[in-house]
């Protein structure tokens, strides 16, 4: 399997993306952000960072890039996306999710662990966690507090479409969410950092089954 | 303004001045005289503290590349090595403290990134004044939003660091930011314009802006519209842009199209050509009208000195500028051939092809050098005296502990670092708050620890053992993790040099330095030197910051300050505190400050000898997976260790009752051995079933060993001294240490 | 740069979303003896050069504000 | 809130200090398909309610803009 990770200028998760993605058995792709073309790949990561400086709003101006044309039509089409932490803004940002993260409520730069569950493992990058499981997984963010009118956020709560929340909620997130999907459940989009722990070496697995559970999602369709 | 006042405004003293006259032989011009003032400043030409600096011992078995380049470079084994150094930003941060600090963690990646390695770690070491007061929690508070701003956005893990506060920075911060970089030992990239003639000078990044040129030119004019449009200003970092140069200038090594790399730092590109030129032993020719301005009406003199941050500096073959251009423009940085490599051995500018100042490199990489009086301050004499007999004895441990762990200075480090990003890049095995980080090299086995220290309460008060103490402590905190100690880079911040007093702690320090250096076999790779750290209320305390880099054969061997099971044995290795004393442990301790209010007192002078094997035996215990738990004991002795380490695991701790009666009819032993600072003392844990492995490991070595308790349970007992909860203590400790602060989006300075 | 427009874009949070950074500042200012302030909200405040406003109301509805949680005015001022 | 009046301060980056946000979006504009932009600065809108508008200059001079790198201009809207 081949999974695309997308590359913008000041993503800085990138390479972490893509041994994430190497360790759990699959093969990286750079999609470089000037590039119109997913070059065939069987899923995307768009990677965490500072895309553009973080500048005027997180995500703001990658959304614009190139290569996003291509993979907003990769996921409506179903091809699994995973955005984490300025991934995920950059998919609220390009409409592919509802909502917004704003500014953490404690007004700083926050860079943990957090305890989190895993709320639904309906979608292709949760499919090997139980519901219910609980996992910590690191945080590293300015603009992390989840957003949405109340309108979306009982839509989301109601379709089950909140798929980590924090069992200890580091900014103010809205219904302490850590990452949600979009209606079709192909488009995740995580807050918490799963390419961190997902290598023994750094005392940690926790995160590894988010990129083999797109393996496994794969597997079963084929 | 007359010449004598040009000169003196650029900071050039008038026998400096007369020394460039003899050398040029003429009148230097203003952009010449610029020139000069920059490189032979301190902060380039090491004016004041180049003979000192030579007594460090620099070499060793894994030293690759020693001081005199952008960074220092070891072998860490199977090809790897690493580059890293230190710089003070001192000054900048004290004026406009986010930028002031983001600029100085912008400034020493670039270092490292010309010697064509790949940042992955950075650390910093931080002195304020006291919290109490407004103006230092708001230097302290957007320090570190500008180093968290620069590192997090830039995405190099901030891995480790040190925060200090006394009234001796009040007014004068300290900001040292240290970055480590990763690179194949056969691909060092040296910032020599080598390959002459005929190559190419390409600048790379940011556009060049009015940025922190010397406005003391402007200083005196009068404001005026012009004039103010003119003034220098506040350099600002732009981490984006930063990002840009180091995947540019890595992709541009790995595709070998460059000959030679350096940064731009003090003086832009004057000093930066000049510097190769110097080492290359070429000329080099600047066309100042062809670099990219952000600001119209720069003038040719201004384009060449600016300070604007990211940008490069490379030489390149004249076949190959094309590509390097193409390059640039993939990573939306701004280029441009802006000279060339000339044999007249000159730093030459010209505007539009008109020679505007000429220099010969070597000059000004020749500044003078002065060798000051050195002379015993009188201070020493008062400072040192204390009598430890004269202390009152705690009535109430309890209190006494938790107001140590609470002591801004002592308390938990939590919401500093928790604003760094210091996982990002995925090589982080120990995260800060242990001893030392722990990076691991991807795909091999192998990895590195690296730690920053120093006391400048010790060294105020013996500067010569406290320059000592802070390698020492360097050396424990890596042996503690597991490392083996390599070298280290430096950061001298001091006051000013032309005061014999300054000049002695300056010359102590850095005697206790190499002396310590030499013993532990620690050389000495790269560093920096801030001196005039002074204020009106007086100078800082002599601060010879230390960042240490050590090197794993087997990262997996690590091990971390937390208690790690309940039962284990609690062993104080390098023993407890014996009578007769040799000295006062509790001289000039962080005790005697937080406690008792006073920095008074000799410390115990670093046993450099012992501090070797007891480090050397805590690491080959590690390696041989018999102990995965260790913390040296430095601020705040036995009892902040014990405490510490409880917390860190979660698992409680009870000293040995026995251990206490022994010393109960002598309370004055028994404060020195709870809260003593006397060096080469680590606290680590074994299984009980493990204990007489650990007893043989120790029999043939010279080091004094006390069982001390065990671990178990939610409690910190001490019988008859102290009992506390571990929520009790993670209270006391988990401060927030910006809890009264103002909000970011302002500057309530 | 001749015939170039001054144009001034404000984007502000909408009422009722919250505004960390607004609230952090209300905080902050009894502190330093400030008093009498009612409410803060703290936006974006973005100055342009552009040769024709066209397409500026597009810029704002596209990229300089968020419709989920920003409004935006702009005005020509020279 | 009764004869609270409005407050509108504007904080801008100093002319001549870089302004990194303005930069990238500038550079970044004509990708998005935005033309004719020839420059962009960002900054930040305050706006606040207060009782009386004596003490803003010291609020803009002391907590709302840096002066080392910032300026700042303010007026009542209402
Ligand atoms: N400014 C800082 N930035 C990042 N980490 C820091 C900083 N200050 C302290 N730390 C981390 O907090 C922990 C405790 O620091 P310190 O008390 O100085 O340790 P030690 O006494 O072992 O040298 C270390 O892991 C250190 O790296
Ligand atoms: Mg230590």
């Amino acid at each position: 399997m081949r999974i695309g990770v997308t590359v913008f200028p000041g993503s800085n998760c990138d390479r972490d993306a893509m041994h994430a993605v190497e360790r759990a058995g699959a093969t990286p792709v750079e999609l470089w952000h000037a590039d119109p073309e997913l070059k065939g790949v069987d899923a995307v990561v768009v990677p965490g960072g500072f895309s553009y400086g973080d500048y005027l709003r997180p995500g703001a101006i990658a959304r614009f890039a190139k290569v996003m044309g291509p993979l907003e039509e990769f996921a409506k089409s179903g091809g699994p996306v995973l955005g984490v932490c300025n991934g995920f803004q950059v998919l609220l940002e390009a409409h592919l999710l509802p909502g917004a993260l704003l500014r953490n409520t404690g007004m700083r730069f926050v860079s943990r662990r957090a305890r989190t569950r895993v709320e639904k493992a309906d979608t292709p990058w949760t499919a090997l966690y139980g519901e219910g499981e609980e996992i910590t997984l690191p945080v590293a963010h300015n603009e992390g507090n989840y957003y949405a009118d109340e309108g979306t956020i009982r839509e989301l709560e109601e379709e089950g479409r909140i798929v980590l929340r924090y069992l200890d909620n580091p900014n103010g997130s809205a219904n302490d969410i850590a990452g949600i999907c979009n209606e079709a459940r192909n488009v995740v989009g995580l807050m918490p950092h799963p390419e961190r722990v997902s290598d023994p070496a750094l005392g940690s697995e926790e995160g590894l089954r988010v990129f083999e559970s797109v393996l496994a999602a794969a597997g079963a369709k084929v | 303004m007359s010449i004598q006042e040009t000169y003196a405004s650029l900071g050039l003293s008038d026998y400096e001045y007369d020394r460039i006259l003899e050398l040029m032989g003429r009148a230097p011009n203003y952009l010449e005289l610029s020139l000069f003032s920059v490189m032979w400043s301190e902060h380039c030409g090491y004016k004041n503290s180049r003979p000192l600096l030579r007594r460090f011992p620099n070499t060793g078995p894994r030293v690759l590349q020693g001081p005199g380049e952008n960074a220092g470079v070891i072998e860490v084994g199977e090809g790897w090595a690493l580059a890293f150094k230190m710089e003070s930003h001192n000054h900048p941060s004290a004026v406009e403290p986010y930028e002031g600090a983001a600029t100085g963690v912008g400034g020493i990646i670039r270092d490292v990134i010309a010697m064509g390695a790949r940042p992955v770690a950075l650390l910093n070491a931080l002195r304020f004044g006291p919290l109490d007061d407004e103006r230092n929690r708001y230097l302290f508070r957007e320090v570190v939003r500008g180093i968290g701003g620069y590192g997090n956005a830039i995405g190099v893990p901030t891995v480790g660091g040190e925060v200090e506060f006394s009234p001796a920075y009040s007014g004068n911060p300290l900001v040292n930011a240290m970055c480590v970089g990763i690179i194949r030992a056969d691909e060092v990239v040296r910032a020599k314009a080598e390959a002459g003639e005929g190559n190419l000078v390409v600048l790379f990044g940011a556009k060049t802006g009015r940025d922190g040129i010397h406005g003391a030119t402007f200083a005196s004019d009068e404001l005026t519209e012009e004039s103010e449009a003119k003034r220098s200003n506040v350099q600002v970092g732009d981490p984006f842009a930063g990002k840009m140069l180091i995947e540019c200038s890595l992709r541009l090594l790995e595709r070998n199209l460059l000959v030679a790399l350096q940064d731009l730092g003090a003086a832009g590109i004057a000093s930066s050509a000049s510097e190769m030129a110097a080492r290359g032993e070429v000329g080099i020719e600047i066309d100042a009208e062809k670099v990219p301005l952000r600001e119209e009406g720069m003038e040719a003199w201004e384009v060449v000195i600016s300070e604007s941050q990211e940008r490069m500096l490379a030489v390149v073959e004249p076949e190959k500028a094309d590509e390097v251009l193409k390059v640039c423009e993939r990573y939306e940085l701004d280029a441009a051939v802006v000279g060339r490599v000339t044999s007249h051995g000159e730093l030459r500018v010209l505007d539009n092809g008109e020679p505007i100042g000429s220099v010969p490199a070597q000059y000004l990489a020749d500044a003078p050098v002065y060798e000051r009086e050195v002379q015993r301050p009188s201070y020493l004499d008062e400072a040192q005296r204390f009598d430890p007999d004269d202390l009152p004895l705690p009535d109430d441990y309890n209190e006494v502990l938790l107001r140590m762990l609470a002591h801004p200075s002592l308390c938990s480090r939590a919401s500093v670092y928790e604003q760094y990003d210091s996982e990002v890049g995925s090589d982080t095995v120990v995260r800060p708050g242990a001893d030392a980080a722990v990076m691991r090299i991807k795909g091999t086995k192998l990895g590195f620890a690296v730690t920053a220290d120093v006391s400048g309460r010790h060294c105020y008060l013996d500067p010569r053992g406290g320059g000592a103490a802070a390698v020492a402590e360097a050396y424990r905190n890596l042996s503690c993790v597991g490392a083996e100690p390599v070298a280290i880079t430096d950061c001298l911040n001091f006051g000013s040099p032309e005061k014999p007093d300054g000049y002695y702690g300056l010359s102590e320090c850095v005697d206790g330095m190499a002396e310590a250096c030499e013993v532990l076999g620690t050389p000495v790779v790269s560093g920096n030197v801030s001196l005039f750290n002074e204020t009106e209320r007086g100078a800082i305390y002599p601060t010879p910051a230390v960042g240490m880099v050590g090197v794993f054969e087997d990262v997996s061997r690590h091990a971390t300050p937390g208690f790690k099971r309940e039962g284990d044995m609690v062993v104080v290795l390098g023993g407890i505190p014996r009578w007769p004393r040799e000295g006062h442990p509790l001289s000039g301790s962080s005790y005697l400050e937080v406690i008792e209010g006073k920095v008074a007192g000799r410390p115990i002078v670093p046993d450099l000898a012992a501090e070797k094997e007891a480090a050397d035996l805590v690491r080959t215990m590690i390696r041989s997976g018999l102990i995965d738990t260790a913390h040296d004991v430095s601020e705040g002795g036995t009892l902040v260790a014990f405490a510490e380490m409880a917390l860190a695991g979660g698992i409680g701790f009870d000293f040995a009752a026995r251990e206490i009666e022994r010393f109960a009819d002598d309370k004055r032993h028994l404060q020195e051995i709870l809260l003593g600072e006397k060096g080469a003392t680590f606290v680590v844990t074994v299984p009980q079933n493990r204990w007489p492995e650990l007893q043989e490991a120790l029999s043939g070595a010279n080091i004094g060993y006390d069982d001390t308790g065990y671990t178990g349970g939610d409690r910190f007992v001490v019988p008859g001294l102290i009992d506390l909860s571990l929520e009790d203590l993670r209270r006391a400790r988990e401060r927030d240490l910006f809890e009264q602060h103002a909000p970011e989006g302002g500057h309530l300075g | 740069m001749t015939n170039a427009m001054k144009v001034r874009v404000l984007v502000r949070p909408k009422r009722g979303i919250l505004d960390p950074q607004g609230e952090a500042v209300k905080r902050a200012l009894p502190a330093l003896g400030f008093s009498g302030v009612e409410t803060v909200h703290i936006g974006r405040l973005i100055e342009m050069e552009v040769e024709s406003a066209d397409e500026v109301e597009g810029m704002c509805r596209r990229l300089l504000a968020n419709p989920t949680t920003e409004e935006y005015e702009w005005e020509v001022v020279s």
